[in-house]
């Protein structure tokens, strides 16, 4: 077995930072390739230099035995090799059709051919399942995950060789991730070399054929699949050994059921998207939302915390009646609601600004007297969030933008915690985060919880919920379909009343 | 040699230095001209003149660190000047007490339009302030030919603009320091500040951190506006009297002095003192390149090179690839 | 079309006095008034256009002129020379008779001359006149302004020799051109020998008064001053700079005729001449007779107002009680022209 | 064969576009009732005369804005055109074809020195513009000290005139450039790839876009587009003039048209025709003037109140808006 792509002893540096050390890397046709390693661990960095999208410093990328230099990711297209980025890379006011050839463009006349387009557009989404998307749609109009389809669906127009995926399943919905797979298989089939890398270790063992693991820029091993258990894996990836994923859940306790609820929400409906929910959060529980992507979960959030105009209902805290209209309000130490965001790049986040300035930005009021900040006073309750959370940053004032998406994560929950809440609404936190973060945001969670905070959280990943919350609330269409909670909180279960599927249907 | 660079590049500071050092060699090279460019009376003179530019290089650097442009400064900076001169006319001895503070409430009125304009009918500010400028100026068309206000200035504006009370210090200058030395604190100190920068990086995380981000913008459309006021006022004070168009000569080289003293155009970053220095660069270039009597077309040209030869030094951009 | 030329005399000659000698003479087809008179203007945004606006508003009230129009409209187009251009063609499309303009730019307007004889339509720019013997036209000699100044600094320079500052007007400008010229062709003329150190002032009081205050703080010394406009601002400069007063000839503003008056007994002599916002009437004046058919010069010199020291007077060619900004000379008494300046900048609303 | 869904996504795309025709419509049909002698070909010519040197402008200044750039130069590579016509564009026919030919050849090259400036220095388009543009009227200024120079007389009287059939020569003019410069630039690969830089222009670099090459192209064609601008505006008024306050005007006023004409500062989205349209309601907005009896001194206020107005029609879409997080796209 040859492989077709090879990097040899490739480095990358990053003014001060290292990136990758003499790191090695192949890949063969017809096989599926994990790239495991935690956030920051240089994945990336080595699929970028796969793309040409970077140049490494040193060291050689080796395609079908030939030296190759991909100055410019045009480069790599053309030799064969396709890339989906963790980041996104399409163009939201641009059409879907507009997009997905936007790398080869057929030309007649050396204009644009949109007929020729529009067919190369629709059979490439039809290739990748996704049938459903209008190849004129601007991008924009799209949910995540029907863009990361499209986005699939441009990487399999240029008709490549080896197909590199970096964290392209993070935001798919159960259903795509599903139609995601098969086609991966297809095209392993098919004879493409394909490059995989995804921090949810099922669908590493779902997928792969081989894995490879990274840590601080270095390559630790390459295996086949199946031959290391995840522990192992785990350990490799960290250095060193995670007993349990899950911080422990406490029992229920009498307490806290009879415990009034602080938040009441009655009947809240939106726009359309949102209908009749009806939620209720005590303190000391984390309250999971449920259910396919964009099924209204955000809008519910959003609704919560004064983002959206014209939401009918009602939300009580601690029994009384209160109408939340700007997140101004909602921090507000009579309401104390804090969101934190899923996307944390634009919506957590100032990411050219220094971490303390972001830590302190949500709750500047409190670190201030008449407007003034007290320098003190933030330097104090900054950097006792950064103990607390374990932030690592080597300077409070570097740009929070050059941390890792960890540690940025925690910046943006930290940020909110100086605020003292007493609601906390969470999307997706952990997105895109690795295992080993991951179980300290669990931790931190569940702490939260006891401290009397009320925590609703939303993920896409099943096992979260099952694993961290004390009560489900799964979301169809904008309604909350079903409750789940104790032993009935299984991932089957989950996935049924996701889907609609009638309890008959489950046995 | 490039480890200096380096810690340079990282501080920030690299503008203000290298603004600074063209300032200076601005000046030996009109020293080859003549002697007199380093004489403390010039330097002085180009100090109080550059005060009237710095106001308003104040205000316009508020709103592009919020990532909006003013192009309303030339109008506004007239009306400053019309209006409170008028405000004299118009009360006497009364007037003559509150003209300074009637004039930059009339720039504070027009300023806060633009910001409603720009935070929340969210038209852009390039083309809102451009209305605004268009407007203002329409006003003061119909001020002067109907009312024919008072356009004298007030012994105390004229006094602040040209006086030279402490040391020979001159008055505007102390002014100058003070709105400076305050914007600088606001910039760096307040919560005010510091929304001003997280607007100007990101509106969206900044309104979802509870920040009531058209309130920022309008307050910063406030505070340019009353800049350019109160730089009218001084105007006004230093010729003697207001006139219509007094503030045409400021909307671009505010805009360049704010860009060269290292603030990214499109907001979220820069520093006050590296306006200053910027507002320092952009006078001694205008008043040496007057004096040494380039003609108009040489002083056009060299002024577009400086401003891209020094841009290339320190304002460039990032590769894509990093 | 297009005017017939006819020899002279024209029409008037104490009014309508033609340039030169050589100055050739037109006459329309006479028409029956009242006639539908139009102003397009350019640039709104200073005191001479206001001043110009309210004084032609006010000549087209005075019994001399009312009788004779139906109607007269006045347009301001801004800087743009093809916004400008199509006003005028907006006014011959709609059968104006006739039109007075202040060209914005004054060698683009040939094709539009050649549609306004086609239709018959009388166009008289003035002040910033066109370079052409085609079209009749209203101006005071701006060359002769230079000249002028020129001559009596060098008068009253004894020595005829020292350093001078010439302030110039808005570069590419023609009338910053021809003052500049006229100017210089004195001072460097045989027997003088001057150092003439320039500076920009754009027609601009703070623009003149900052470029003065540099070129003084560098130079220390000047012996004479000549200000294309800005003459105050440019005043001022030396006042504030506490230069000993000088020889300075400057334009027709009040704030520069205040401070002459004020500060002759410290010796700031000055000559004080400039380009008139009534020029607007004699335009009106000349159009309207050119549609009665009368006998027009091509080119009508407007004698220049002058007010030299020690000759300035209150109430009469300048005005303590007006503002600074206001252009002294408006009354033209061989015209029929007596507007009071008090009349046209006065607060009374009825006016504006 | 096109479906309703299809035609939806062509409205949704060019909403700005057709919002600003109707907005021209209706100014326009304002003016021409009111105006004394209504639709005649020397009024439509006079109107097509004013708007097409704006509408041109507007177009070059559109490309620029849909990278999400700006070009602040527009206004004075217009008027270095201008200057420089009123010295070549004279003669035989022949020279006056070759003057032609250097004028926007100088204009390109100008809008190649912006663009290379961007893309090679890494600086801001719009501060880059903005300096570059005072050297090239300090060039003007040198070309044309004080306004004059000419014209060849025949080409500017048929490109002012009326084509036979009472069509204004000026609507020609631009058809044709629309025709000719901007529908085959947004059909090719670099104007889709301009749109894409201006959408995302990190998304664009990773999907393989040549960046560099696209804005050059963009920026040299902006460039290229004030200078027919220029060239116009010699043919209207027979002479050139370098005159800040002119340029200063145009640049303003395209960005206005830009706005009117629903492109989005933003840039990835909208269409030079909308452009065309906003210039034209400016255009228009300015005429109101003659047909409305307004006092003179009134009327810089009644101008800018209106064009206030036009800017912030936009707004109005904010009613619909009911996510808040929509506004801050
Ligand atoms: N643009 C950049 N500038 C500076 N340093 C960078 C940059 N991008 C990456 N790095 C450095 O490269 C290292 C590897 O980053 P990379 O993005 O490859 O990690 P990763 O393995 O993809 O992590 P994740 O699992 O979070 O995606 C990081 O530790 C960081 O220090
Ligand atoms: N501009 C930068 N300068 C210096 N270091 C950077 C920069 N950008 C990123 N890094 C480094 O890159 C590492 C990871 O960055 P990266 O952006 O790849 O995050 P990430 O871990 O991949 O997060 P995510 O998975 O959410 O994308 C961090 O350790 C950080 O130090
Ligand atoms: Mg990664
Ligand atoms: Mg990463």
């Amino acid at each position: 077995m040859d492989p077709i792509l090879q990097l040899v002893d490739v480095s990358k540096r990053y003014g001060g930072v290292r990136a990758l050390e003499r790191a090695q890397f192949a890949c063969a046709r017809g096989r599926i390739h994990a790239l495991l390693g935690e956030n920051g661990a240089g994945k990336s960095t080595l699929i970028k230099m796969m793309a040409g999208v970077v140049q490494p410093d040193e060291g050689r990328i080796v395609l079908e035995s030939t030296e190759r230099r991909f100055a410019h990711p045009q480069e790599a297209v053309s030799a064969g090799i396709a890339c989906i980025f963790q980041e996104l890379s399409l163009m939201p006011d641009l059409s879907v059709a507009d997009n997905i050839c936007i790398t080869n463009p057929t030309k007649r006349f050396g204009l644009i051919d949109r007929k020729a387009q529009r067919r190369i557009a629709e059979a490439a989404l039809a290739r990748a399942g996704a049938e459903g998307i209008h190849p004129l749609a601007p991008v924009g109009s799209l949910s995540l995950s029907r863009r990361q389809m499209v986005e699939i669906a441009k990487a399999l127009a240029r008709e490549p060789k080896i197909l590199i995926l970096d964290e392209a399943t993070s935001a798919l919905t159960a259903a795509d991730v599903e139609r995601v797979y098969t086609l991966l298989k297809r095209l392993r089939n098919e004879g493409l070399a394909i490059v995989y890398i995804s921090h949810r270790m099922k669908e590493i063992a779902d997928l792969a054929d081989d894995c490879s693991v990274f840590r601080n820029g270095q390559h630790v091993a390459t295996f086949a699949a199946g031959t290391k258990t995840d522990a192992q894996t785990v350990e490799m990836m960290i250095g060193r050994d995670i007993a349990h994923a899950f911080p422990p859940k406490p029992p229920p306790r009498p307490a806290v059921e009879t415990a009034a609820p602080s938040l009441d929400v009655r009947g809240m409906s939106w726009n359309g998207r949102l209908h009749d929910i009806e939620l209720t959060a005590r303190p000391g529980e984390i309250v999971g939302l449920g259910g396919l992507d964009g099924q209204g979960q955000r809008e519910f959030f959003l609704a919560l915390f004064g983002v959206l105009r014209g939401v009918g209902g009602e939300v009580l805290l601690d029994g009384k009646t209160v109408s939340v209209k700007s997140p101004r309000m909602a921090k507000h130490k009579d309401i104390g609601i804090a969101l934190v965001p899923e996307d944390r790049k634009t919506d957590g986040l100032m990411l050219p600004m220094s971490v303390r300035d972001n830590l302190s930005f949500a709750a500047l009021e409190r670190l201030s007297r008449a407007g003034v900040v007290i320098a003190s006073e933030e330097d104090r309750a900054t950097g006792e969030m950064v103990r607390k959370l374990s932030i690592k940053a080597p300077e409070l004032g570097d740009a929070v933008g050059t941390l890792s998406g960890g540690n940025q994560q925690k910046v943006v929950i930290a940020k909110w915690l100086m605020n003292a809440p007493r609601i906390i609404l969470l999307s997706d936190p952990t997105r895109g985060i690795d295992v080993g973060t991951k179980q300290e945001m669990y931790v931190l969670l569940r702490r939260l919880a006891e401290e009397g905070a009320a925590v609703l959280l939303y993920s896409t990943d099943y096992a979260e919920l099952i694993g961290c919350c004390d009560r489900v609330a799964v979301f169809l269409d904008g309604r909350i379909v079903r409750w789940l909670a104790g032993p009935g909180l299984t991932e089957h279960a989950l996935v049924a009343s996701a889907l609609n599927l009638t309890t008959e249907a489950l046995h | 040699m490039s480890e200096l660079a380096i810690r340079l590049k990282r501080s920030g500071q690299l503008p203000v230095i290298a603004a600074a050092a063209c300032t200076v060699a601005l000046l030996l090279i009109g020293s080859l001209y003549s002697k007199n460019f380093l004489s403390a009376e010039y330097l002085l003179l180009q100090l109080q003149i550059a005060s009237f530019l710095g106001i308003v290089a104040t205000g316009a650097m508020v709103v592009i660190l919020l990532g909006g442009i003013d192009l309303s400064v030339p109008w506004i900076v007239t009306v400053g000047g019309v209006m409170s001169a008028a405000a004299a006319g118009w009360w006497g001895q009364t007037g003559e007490l509150i003209a300074i503070p009637f004039g930059i409430a009339c720039g504070c009125v027009l300023g806060a339009i633009n910001g409603i304009g720009v935070a929340y009918l969210r038209v852009p500010s390039m083309i809102f302030t451009l209305g605004i400028n268009a407007v203002a100026q329409g006003l003061i068309v119909v001020q002067t030919g109907g009312f024919a206000p008072q356009d004298r200035a007030t012994p105390a504006m004229h006094l602040i603009a040209t006086g030279r009370s402490l040391l020979g210090i001159p008055n505007a200058l102390l002014v100058w320091l003070v709105v400076g030395a305050a914007t600088m604190f606001m910039l760096h100190r307040t919560t005010l500040g510091r929304a001003i920068y997280a607007v100007g990086n990101r509106e969206r995380a900044a309104y979802l951190s509870g920040i009531n981000t058209r309130l920022v913008t309008l307050l910063c459309f406030t505070i340019a506006g009353a800049c350019s006021a109160a730089a009218g006022v001084l105007l006004t004070g230093y010729s003697t009297k207001a006139y219509q168009a007094m503030g045409d000569a400021y909307l671009l080289p505010a805009i360049a002095a704010v860009v060269l003293g290292g603030t990214n155009i499109l907001g979220g970053r820069g520093s006050y003192l590296g306006t200053v220095v910027g507002v320092m660069l952009i006078t001694l270039l205008q008043s040496i390149l007057s004096v040494m009597q380039i003609p108009e077309m040489g002083r056009q040209v060299t002024y577009g090179v400086v401003i891209i030869a020094m841009l290339l030094v320190y304002g460039r951009g990032q590769r894509h690839s990093q | 079309a297009g005017p017939a030329v006819v020899s002279g005399p024209g029409e008037n000659p104490g009014c309508f006095k033609p340039w030169d000698a050589s100055t050739k003479y037109f006459q329309w087809p006479a028409k029956k008034g009242p006639y539908r008179l139009a102003l397009a203007n350019g640039f709104v945004g200073n005191t001479w256009r206001i001043q110009m606006i309210k004084m032609a508003k006010a000549y087209a009230a005075t019994p001399d002129m009312k009788d004779n129009l139906k109607e007269f409209k006045i347009v301001s187009t801004g800087t743009d020379v093809a916004a400008q251009i199509a006003a005028i063609d907006n006014f011959i499309n709609s059968g104006y008779d006739a039109i007075v303009t202040i060209a914005v730019n004054p060698t683009a307007f040939a094709p539009v001359i050649k549609r306004a004889n086609a239709a018959g339509v009388v166009v008289v720019p003035f002040d910033n006149v066109l370079d052409s013997t085609e079209v009749m036209m209203v101006n005071e000699d701006q060359t002769a302004m230079g000249t002028l100044s020129g001559d009596w600094l060098v008068k009253n320079i004894p020595s005829k020799s020292g350093k001078l500052l010439e302030v110039r007007g808005v570069p590419g400008n023609s009338v910053d051109r021809d003052r500049h010229l006229g100017f210089r062709k004195v001072v460097e003329g045989p027997g003088n020998k001057f150092e003439v150190v320039e500076v920009v002032g754009n027609w601009d009081d703070g623009t003149a008064q900052k470029a003065v205050a540099d070129a003084v703080a560098v130079h220390k010394n000047f012996d004479g001053m000549f200000v294309q406009g800005g003459s105050t601002g440019a005043v001022r400069a030396l006042i504030d700079a506490k230069h000993k007063m000088i020889p300075v000839a400057g334009e027709a503003e009040n704030g520069f005729r205040k401070l002459c008056a004020e500060r002759a007994k410290d010796g700031l002599v000055c000559t004080s001449l400039g380009q008139s916002p009534g020029l607007v009437a004699i335009s009106m004046k000349a159009a309207v007779a050119a549609l009665q058919g009368k006998v027009m010069p091509q080119l009508i010199s407007v004698p220049i107002p002058t007010a030299t020291h020690p000759d300035f007077k209150a109430g009469e060619n300048y005005f303590p009680d007006l503002t600074d900004n206001f252009f002294t000379t408006n009354d033209f008494p061989p015209c029929g022209v007596n507007l009071k300046a008090t009349d046209i900048m006065s607060k009374d609303e009825k006016n504006n | 064969m096109p479906s309703r869904s299809d035609w939806r996504f062509h409205f949704r795309e060019h909403f700005g576009a057709y919002a600003a025709l109707a907005m021209f419509v209706v100014i326009f049909a304002l003016y021409i009732t009111k105006h004394q002698t209504g639709w005649t070909v020397p009024v439509l010519t006079t109107a097509a005369n004013k708007g097409v040197l704006l509408a041109v402008v507007a177009m070059a200044q559109t490309l620029p804005v849909l990278t999400s750039g700006i070009d602040l130069s527009v206004g004075m590579v217009f008027v270095l055109a201008n200057c420089l016509a009123s010295h070549l564009v004279v003669g035989t026919p022949l020279q006056a074809a070759m003057g032609v030919v250097i004028v926007l050849g100088v204009g390109a090259l100008c809008g190649f020195v912006n663009g290379a400036i961007i893309v090679v220095g890494r600086l801001q388009p719009i501060i880059t513009t903005l300096a570059t543009g005072t050297i090239y009227f300090g060039i003007a200024l040198g070309l044309r000290p004080v306004p004059g120079g000419d014209v060849y007389a025949g080409l500017a009287d048929a490109l002012t005139g009326a084509l036979p059939g009472g069509v204004p020569a000026m609507l020609g003019v631009l058809l044709a450039v629309v025709l000719l410069v901007w529908v085959p630039y947004r059909r090719s690969a670099v104007g889709r790839a301009a749109l894409a830089i201006g959408s995302a222009e990190g998304a664009a670099y990773m999907s393989g876009v040549n960046i560099g090459r696209t804005k050059l192209v963009t920026y040299t064609l902006a460039g290229f587009l004030a200078a027919i601008g220029g060239l116009l505006l010699t043919f209207v008024t027979y002479s050139g003039e370098a005159s800040s306050a002119i340029g200063g005007v145009y640049t303003l006023n395209s960005i206005a048209a830009v706005v009117i004409g629903g492109t989005s500062l933003a840039g990835g989205a909208g269409t030079a025709i909308g452009s065309v349209f906003g210039a034209l309601v400016l255009r228009t907005i300015g005429d109101l003037l003659f047909v409305f009896d307004l006092e003179p001194l009134w009327q810089p206020l009644f101008q800018g109140v209106i064009l206030l107005t036009a800017v912030s029609l936009g707004a109005l879409q904010l009613l619909k808006v009911t996510n808040r997080l929509d506004l801050f796209k």
